[in-house]
C-alpha cells in the first residue's frame, strides 16, 4: 500500500513505479527523547568489562585533549581543536568499529583517530604543520581529517557502496564493511550532507552518519542553524532511520552507535545518529569562547561532563574505587608522556616532497618547478656556508 | 567504417568496462538513456544498472560519491551532464580530487575520469555552452584532456580512464557528431595516445596556431583558407592542457616565429593566456611578433542566435595572423 | 518542554538555548494520503466560480503547451519542456499570488509564467534563443527561468527575507509578499534544495517551496532519486510543514496551494509541498521517452490528466455543458492563434547587445571587444555590398 | 592614528551600513563573534543581529540568499570565511551572481559584494590558504577587486558595496595585522578609490614589477634590495583584476621595457598568464626581454612548514628581474 494507491480513481492501473517507493515513516522518525543509559534501569544490564573499559579510554581521551592543547600553549602545535566534552562521541565512534570498517572523521576528530589505533604525533600532523596529513589511511582504513565540512560525508557512502559492489561480484572476499561519517551540527547545514544522505539512502549503502551536536559551529549556536525539531529528524527526508542520543552518556552512546553499524552491516540501510553532546573548550585555542556564550551555560554543560557521569555512575555501582581512578589517571600520565616524546624532535619537513605526490609521476613543468627550487636552496647553502667562511675568517 | 565521436566515446566506455572491472560509470542519466548525448548507450545492458549507476541529481554527491569509490579501489568514470553544471561539484574537485595524493603523502591517489560535454556550438541555451577549462587547468593535481578529433576521443579516454591520477575529460560537444572513418577495434593498447602529447595536425611554415578541443576543425579551415592569402599555417592541438606538452608547442612556435592560439572560453585569464605567456617566456627571441589570442569574448555565453558571433571564426584567425606584423 | 530538558541530571540549570529550539514534529507531517477534494464530499463546498475559472486556465494551459510543443517542430522555437500533465501545478502556483508576490520558477515552468501575465513569446525567449529573458522580472515579479536546477529556491528564500526585514524597517510600505519557488522532485536532490528549506526555517521567511513530483528527472524514476516516504516528508528536516497534494487535481492544488501561501504570509514560516503529477511529454521535443518508461505507464497517467479530471467532475456537478467545452476551446484557440502571431516575426538579435548588459557600465576591455566586433560586422556589411555590386556587375 | 587593514575594512563595513540602509552582512560567524578575523567586529552589536546576521553553515544558501537580497533592492555583503570554503558557492557564483545583469537583459542587476580573506603566508591548515583569483576573474560578470594597502581596504571597499554589479573582493589575510597612519574618518567621498584603476606604488626605470594583494610588500621589499644590485624597479598594484587597468599597466610597463608579474597563486593559467600575454600583446615592440612571473608553484598549497618555499620571496622575484636579458 502506498499513498499513490488510488484504486478509487477511474483507469489508474495501480500505482506508477515511478512515484515509489513509499514507505512507512514511522520508524525511521527518532524518539523525542535522547537515549540514556546512565542512571537508568538499563544501565544494570550493560556489560560491566565494556563499562571500565570505557572509562579508562575516556579518562586517556581527556589527557589527550588536554596534551595536545598544551602543544599548542607551547608552539608544538599550531592549532587545535579539542574534543573536550565530546569524549564520548570519540571514543565510542572508534570502538564500535571492526577491523574492516572506515572512519570518517571531521577536522575536530583526532581523538576518534587515535583511538583507532594511529599514533598521537601523527593523528596531529595536520595541526602541526609539516605535513597536511600524517597517517596511512589505508594502514588504519581512516579517510584525512576533513577541514571542508561535511564533504567527507559522500566518501564515506561512496566507498561503502564501492565494498558492497566488490563483495556481491566476488563474495569469497567478502568485507561486510561499514563506513562510519562524522559531522558537525553545522556541518549538517551543507548541500553536501543533504547530498550524502540522499545518496546513502538511494545505495542503501551501510553507513552510520554520527552528528555530533555540540551546540554551536564556532560561534554560531544550533537554533540559527537549524529549525529542525531534533537534527536526526533529517533522517525520514532520506528515508533512513534516525536516532537521537545523549552523547555525554557513553554508555548510551556505545550501545545506540553498535546498533546502528549493526544495523548497517546486516544491510538494513544507513542510520543517522545525533549525539547532543557539548564542547567544553573553544572552538580552538584561537577562539575565544566568551564572545557567544556564557559561563552559566558551559558550567551547566560541565555538571553532564561524559567523564564524571561515568565515574560517578560506576563508582556508585561498584565497579570502580579510589585505586581504580589512580590507576587510570596513572595510564593517562603515560599516555601524556608518550604523545610529549613524540614531539620532542621538531619536524624537519623535506621541500623536495612539494612536487612529488601531486600527481602519480610528476609532469615536466613540475620537475621544472622542482628543479628550480632545487636549485635555489643549493645557491642558498652555498651562500650560507660562503659566508659561515668569511665569518670565521674575520675571526 | 565510419565512426562519431560519440560512438568513438561509447566504444571507449565500454571497452574500458570489459577490461577492468572495477571501471564504474556513473551520473545522471547514463542508465536506460544512455546519457542525454547517448554517450553511454548500452552500457547499463550489457554490465548492468550498477556498472552503469543513474544517481540521483547531485553533481557533488556524485563526484564524492565517486572519491568515496576510488578510495576503495575502483576506478570511477563520472558523467557531468553538461559544463555548467559541474560547478556544484567544485569543492569535491578543488579540495578532494585534485589534492588527495597530495593530502596523503601519495598514499592515496584517485583514479577518477570526470567526463564534461563542453563548451557551445549547439545551439544551447543559456548554461549548457559553458567552456570551464580554464577553472580545472589552473587547479593543480588534475590532469586535464580534451579530445578534437574521433580517433582521440577514443584513445584519450581510454588513457584517461586507466590513469592513477584524476583527469578532468572534457568533450567538445559541438563535434559529437562529426564522423570519420574509425574503428575501435582495431586500436591496440600501443596505439592508445599518453596523457600529455600534442599533435601537430598540419605543418606550416608561416604562423603557428595553437589550439584544442572544438577549435581544432575551425582553425584548421582557416589554415586551408590561408593558402589563399599566401600563408602556410602550422596547426597544433594541445590535446592536454595538463600536462602541457612545451616541447612540441614550443618546437612548433619556433619554426615559424608567430603564434596564434585560439579557444572558444572567454579570453580573460584563460587557457589562452597561459600559452601564450609561456610560449613567449621560452621563444621569445624567436618571435617576430607577440603570440595573439582568437577567443571567446568576456561575457557570459551568449543566447543561441548570437554565438556565432561570439566563437572564434575562420575570418577572426585570419585577421589576427594578419596582425603578425608581416614585413611587406 | 524540550527533548533536551532533562532536569534530573545534577547541576543542569535548564536546557541550554545553545540545543534549542526543539519543537514537536507531527504538525510538521505530511498525511500519507496526498490531498484530494475531486471526488471528495469537499468538493461541493469549493467556490463554483473559482472552478470554472480552473477548468478554463487549465485548458488555455494544455493548448499553451501544445502550441509551444508545434512551435518547436516548425523550428520556431529551439527547444521546449512541455509542462503538458502539470497544468493543474502550473496554473495553480500562478492564481495563488498576489500582486506583491514572486515567482521562482524553474525551467520547466514557463506556463506558470505566462500565467502570472507575461505574453507568451516573451516567456519562451530563452527557448527561442535570441535572448536569455524576454521579461522584466520586476514588471510581474517573475525571477528568470532557472536551468540550474534548485539555485533559485535560495533566491526566493533572500527575497522573501528581505521583503520582511524592508516591512519591519518600515511598515507604512510594508509588502506582505510571499515567495513561491517550484522545484522539480529531481532538484529535491540538490544541496541547494537542502540549504534553501534549511535557511528558510531558520528566518522563518515567507516562502512557499512547491515539488512537482511528476516521477522522473529526465530519464531517472523516483525511486532511484530518493529513499523518501514522500518528498514532503524532507520539511520537518527543516522545522518547516509538509504538505502532500495530488498535483492532478486543480481543487486540491488550489486549495492546499492557497493555504500554503497564506501560511507564509501570516508569518508562520514556510511550507513544502510537493505534488504528485506525471509529465505526459517527453522531457523536452528532444528527448525520446520511450527509452525509460512504458506506453502502460502514460496511458495509466492520461487517465488521470487534471483536465479530464476538473471536465468530469464539472459535468456532474453540472456547471459545464458541451457549449462551455466548446466556448473554452475557441478561446483556446484565439490563444494559439495569438502565440503563432507573436511568433510570426523571426527575432534578429543585435550582436552589440552581446556587450552591453555583462556590467552596469561596461569594461574597457569590452568596449574594445564590442568595437572589434562592430568593425567586423562593418567589414562583412562592405564586403557583402561590395559582393552585391560585382554580382551586379557581371549580370 | 594606527590602523591594521581589519580595523580599516571594519570602518568601511561600519560606514557602509550608516550611509546606506539596505547595507546588510551576512555569513558565517560575522555576528556575536565578529567573523573569525574579526573584520565583522562589533556591526551586530551597532546594526542588530538582521543587518549582521549568522547564517547557517552553507555558503551556496549564504550566496543563493544573497541573490535573493539584492534582487529586492537590497545590498548584501557577504563573508566567505576562507578562500577554499567559498568553493561551494562557486555554482551560485558563476550562473547567477555573474550573469543576473545580463541574463535579464540589463533589468537585474545584483549588487553583491562577496569578501573573501584569501591567500597564505599565514600558517594556516589545508584548505585555508588557497588564492583563489584565478576562478574569478575568469568569469565575465565579475568585479574582483583586492587591496594590498590599508588605506585601499578601506576605500576599495566602500567602492565595492556602492558598486552596481557584483564584486568579489579579496582580503589579503597575511596583511590583515599589518598598520599604518591612517584615519578612515579623514576619508572623504571624493578620496574613495574608483574600481578598476591600478597605482604605481614605486617608480622606476629599470624594469616594471605587475603585482597585488599580498605580494605587493614583498615586491617592494624586492625593489628595495634591488637598488644595491643597481636595478631601479617600478612597482605597479593592480588593485582591481576585473576590470583590468591596461592603461596604467603599459605605462609603466613601455617606461622600462622590462617586467615581472608576481602572485602568490599557482602560475599555470593565473591571472599572471593574462597579465603576462596582454602586456606582451599590447607592448611586444617596447619589451626587452619576455615579461616573466614569479608565482606559487603548481602544487596544492603546503602545509605551513613548507609554505615559505612555495611564495613569492624577494629572491626569486631577484632572480626573475636578472633573467631579463641585461646588456652587460
Ligand atoms: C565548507 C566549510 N565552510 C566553512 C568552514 C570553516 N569552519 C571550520 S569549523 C566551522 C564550524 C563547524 O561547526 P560544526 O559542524 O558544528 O563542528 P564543530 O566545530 O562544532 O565540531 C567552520 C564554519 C569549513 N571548514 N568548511
Ligand atoms: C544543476 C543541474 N544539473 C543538471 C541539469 C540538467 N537537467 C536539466 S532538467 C534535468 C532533470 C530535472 O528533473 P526534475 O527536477 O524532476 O524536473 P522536471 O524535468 O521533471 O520538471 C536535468 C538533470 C541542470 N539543469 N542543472
Ligand atoms: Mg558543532
Ligand atoms: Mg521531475
Amino acid at each position: 500500500m502506498t499513498v499513490l494507491d488510488d484504486s478509487t480513481a477511474p483507469g489508474l492501473v495501480g500505482p506508477p513505479n515511478s512515484h515509489g517507493p513509499r514507505r512507512d515513516p514511522a520508524p525511521l522518525l527518532p524518539d523525542p527523547e535522547p537515549v540514556r543509559i546512565l542512571g537508568t534501569p538499563a544501565a544494570k544490564m550493560f556489560d560491566t568489562e565494556l563499562q571500565r573499559e570505557l572509562y579508562r579510554r575516556l579518562v586517556l581521551g581527556r589527557r589527550f585533549n588536554q596534551q595536545a592543547t598544551t602543544l599548542t600553549r607551547q608552539g608544538r602545535l599550531a592549532v587545535y581543536p579539542a574534543s573536550t566534552g565530546q569524549e564520548a562521541c570519540q571514543i565510542t565512534a572508534s570502538m564500535v568499529l571492526r577491523e574492516q570498517d572506515w572512519l570518517f572523521p571531521s577536522y575536530r576528530d583526532t581523538l576518534a583517530v587515535v583511538a583507532r589505533g594511529v599514533r598521537p604525533v601523527d593523528a596531529l600532523t595536520l595541526m602541526r604543520g609539516h605535513a597536511h596529513s600524517g597517517y596511512d589511511p589505508y594502514e588504519h582504513r581512516i579517510a584525512p581529517l576533513s577541514t571542508p565540512l561535511a564533504t567527507q560525508a559522500s566518501h564515506a557512502v561512496g566507498l561503502a557502496h564501492a565494498a558492497r559492489l566488490r563483495a556481491a561480484a566476488d563474495p569469497e572476499t567478502a568485507e561486510e564493511l561499514v563506513a562510519l561519517a562524522l559531522v558537525g551540527d553545522g556541518g549538517t547545514s551543507e548541500g553536501d550532507f543533504h547530498e550524502a544522505l540522499n545518496f546513502a539512502g538511494v545505495l542503501g549503502a551501510p553507513v552510520v552518519f554520527l552528528v555530533q551536536n555540540n551546540g554551536y559551529a564556532i560561534s554560531v549556536p544550533l537554533a540559527s542553524q537549524s529549525a529542525a525539531p531534533t537534527l536526526a529528524h533529517k533522517a525520514v527526508g532520506y528515508g533512513i532511520v534516525g536516532r537521537l542520543v545523549d552523547g555525554n552518556d557513553a554508555l548510551a552512546m556505545h550501545s545506540v552507535l553498535s546498533a546502528a553499524v549493526e544495523h548497517a552491516r546486516s544491510g538494513r540501510g544507513p542510520v543517522l545518529v545525533e549525539a547532543i553532546t557539548y564542547r567544553l573548550d573553544a572552538h580552538t585555542n584561537a577562539d575565544d569562547a566568551t564572545r557567544y556564550r556564557s559561563a552559566a551555560e558551559v558550567d551547566a554543560w560541565r555538571a553532564r561532563d561524559p567523564l564524571t557521569l561515568l565515574e560517578r555512575h560506576l563508582r556508585a555501582a561498584g565497579l570502580l574505587d579510589d585505586a581504580g581512578v589512580a590507576a587510570t589517571a596513572r595510564a593517562a600520565e603515560d599516555l601524556a608522556t608518550e604523545i610529549r616524546a613524540q614531539f620532542d624532535n621538531p619536524p624537519d619537513p623535506d621541500p623536495d616532497s612539494l612536487f612529488t605526490h601531486v600527481y602519480a609521476t610528476p609532469t615536466s613543468q613540475l620537475r621544472e618547478q622542482a628543479a628550480e627550487l632545487a636549485a635555489r636552496r643549493d645557491a642558498d647553502a652555498y651562500a650560507d656556508a660562503a659566508e659561515d667562511e668569511d665569518e670565521d675568517e674575520a675571526r | 567504417m565510419s565512426t562519431t565521436m560519440v560512438a568513438a566515446l561509447n566504444a571507449a566506455l565500454r571497452d574500458s568496462l570489459r577490461a577492468d572491472a572495477n571501471v564504474h560509470v556513473l551520473g545522471e542519466d547514463v542508465g536506460a538513456l544512455g546519457g542525454v548525448f547517448r554517450v553511454t548507450d548500452g552500457l547499463a545492458a550489457e554490465f548492468g544498472r550498477q556498472r552503469c549507476l543513474d544517481t540521483p541529481l547531485a553533481e557533488a554527491g556524485i563526484l564524492g560519491t565517486a572519491v568515496g569509490m576510488a578510495m576503495y579501489g575502483l576506478r570511477p568514470v563520472v558523467e557531468m551532464q553538461f559544463d555548467a553544471f559541474a560547478y556544484p561539484a567544485f569543492e569535491q574537485v578543488f579540495s578532494h580530487v585534485a589534492k588527495m595524493r597530495n593530502r596523503t603523502g601519495g598514499q592515496m591517489g584517485l583514479p577518477i575520469t570526470i567526463r564534461v560535454p563542453y563548451g557551445g556550438g549547439v545551439g544551447g541555451v543559456e548554461h549548457h555552452s559553458d567552456s570551464s577549462e580554464a577553472y580545472y587547468a589552473h587547479t593543480p593535481g588534475l590532469h586535464v584532456v580534451t579530445p578534437a578529433t574521433v580517433a582521440d576521443s577514443y584513445g584519450l579516454l581510454r588513457s584517461a580512464i586507466a590513469s592513477d591520477d584524476p583527469v578532468v575529460f572534457l568533450e567538445p560537444k559541438r563535434l559529437y557528431w562529426s564522423a570519420v572513418d574509425f574503428s575501435p577495434a582495431e586500436v591496440s593498447t600501443a596505439q592508445v595516445p599518453p596523457i600529455g602529447r600534442a599533435m601537430v595536425r598540419r605543418p606550416g611554415t608561416s604562423a603557428t596556431l595553437l589550439t584544442y578541443g572544438p577549435s581544432l576543425p575551425v582553425c584548421l579551415e582557416a589554415a586551408a583558407a590561408a593558402r589563399s592569402e599566401g600563408w602556410d599555417l602550422a596547426v597544433v592541438d594541445l590535446r592536454s592542457l595538463v600536462p602541457f606538452d612545451d616541447e612540441t608547442v614550443c618546437t612548433a612556435v619556433r619554426a615559424t616565429g608567430r603564434a596564434v592560439v585560439v579557444h572558444e572560453a572567454a579570453g580573460f585569464a584563460g587557457v589562452g593566456a597561459e600559452i601564450a605567456a609561456r610560449v613567449t617566456e621560452r621563444c621569445f627571441h624567436h618571435l617576430a611578433a607577440p603570440v595573439l589570442r582568437v577567443t571567446g569574448y568576456d561575457i557570459p555565453y551568449p543566447p543561441p542566435m548570437l554565438e556565432k558571433h561570439h566563437l572564434p571564426s575562420v575570418d577572426r584567425i585570419l585577421d589576427a595572423v594578419a596582425r603578425l606584423q608581416w614585413e611587406q
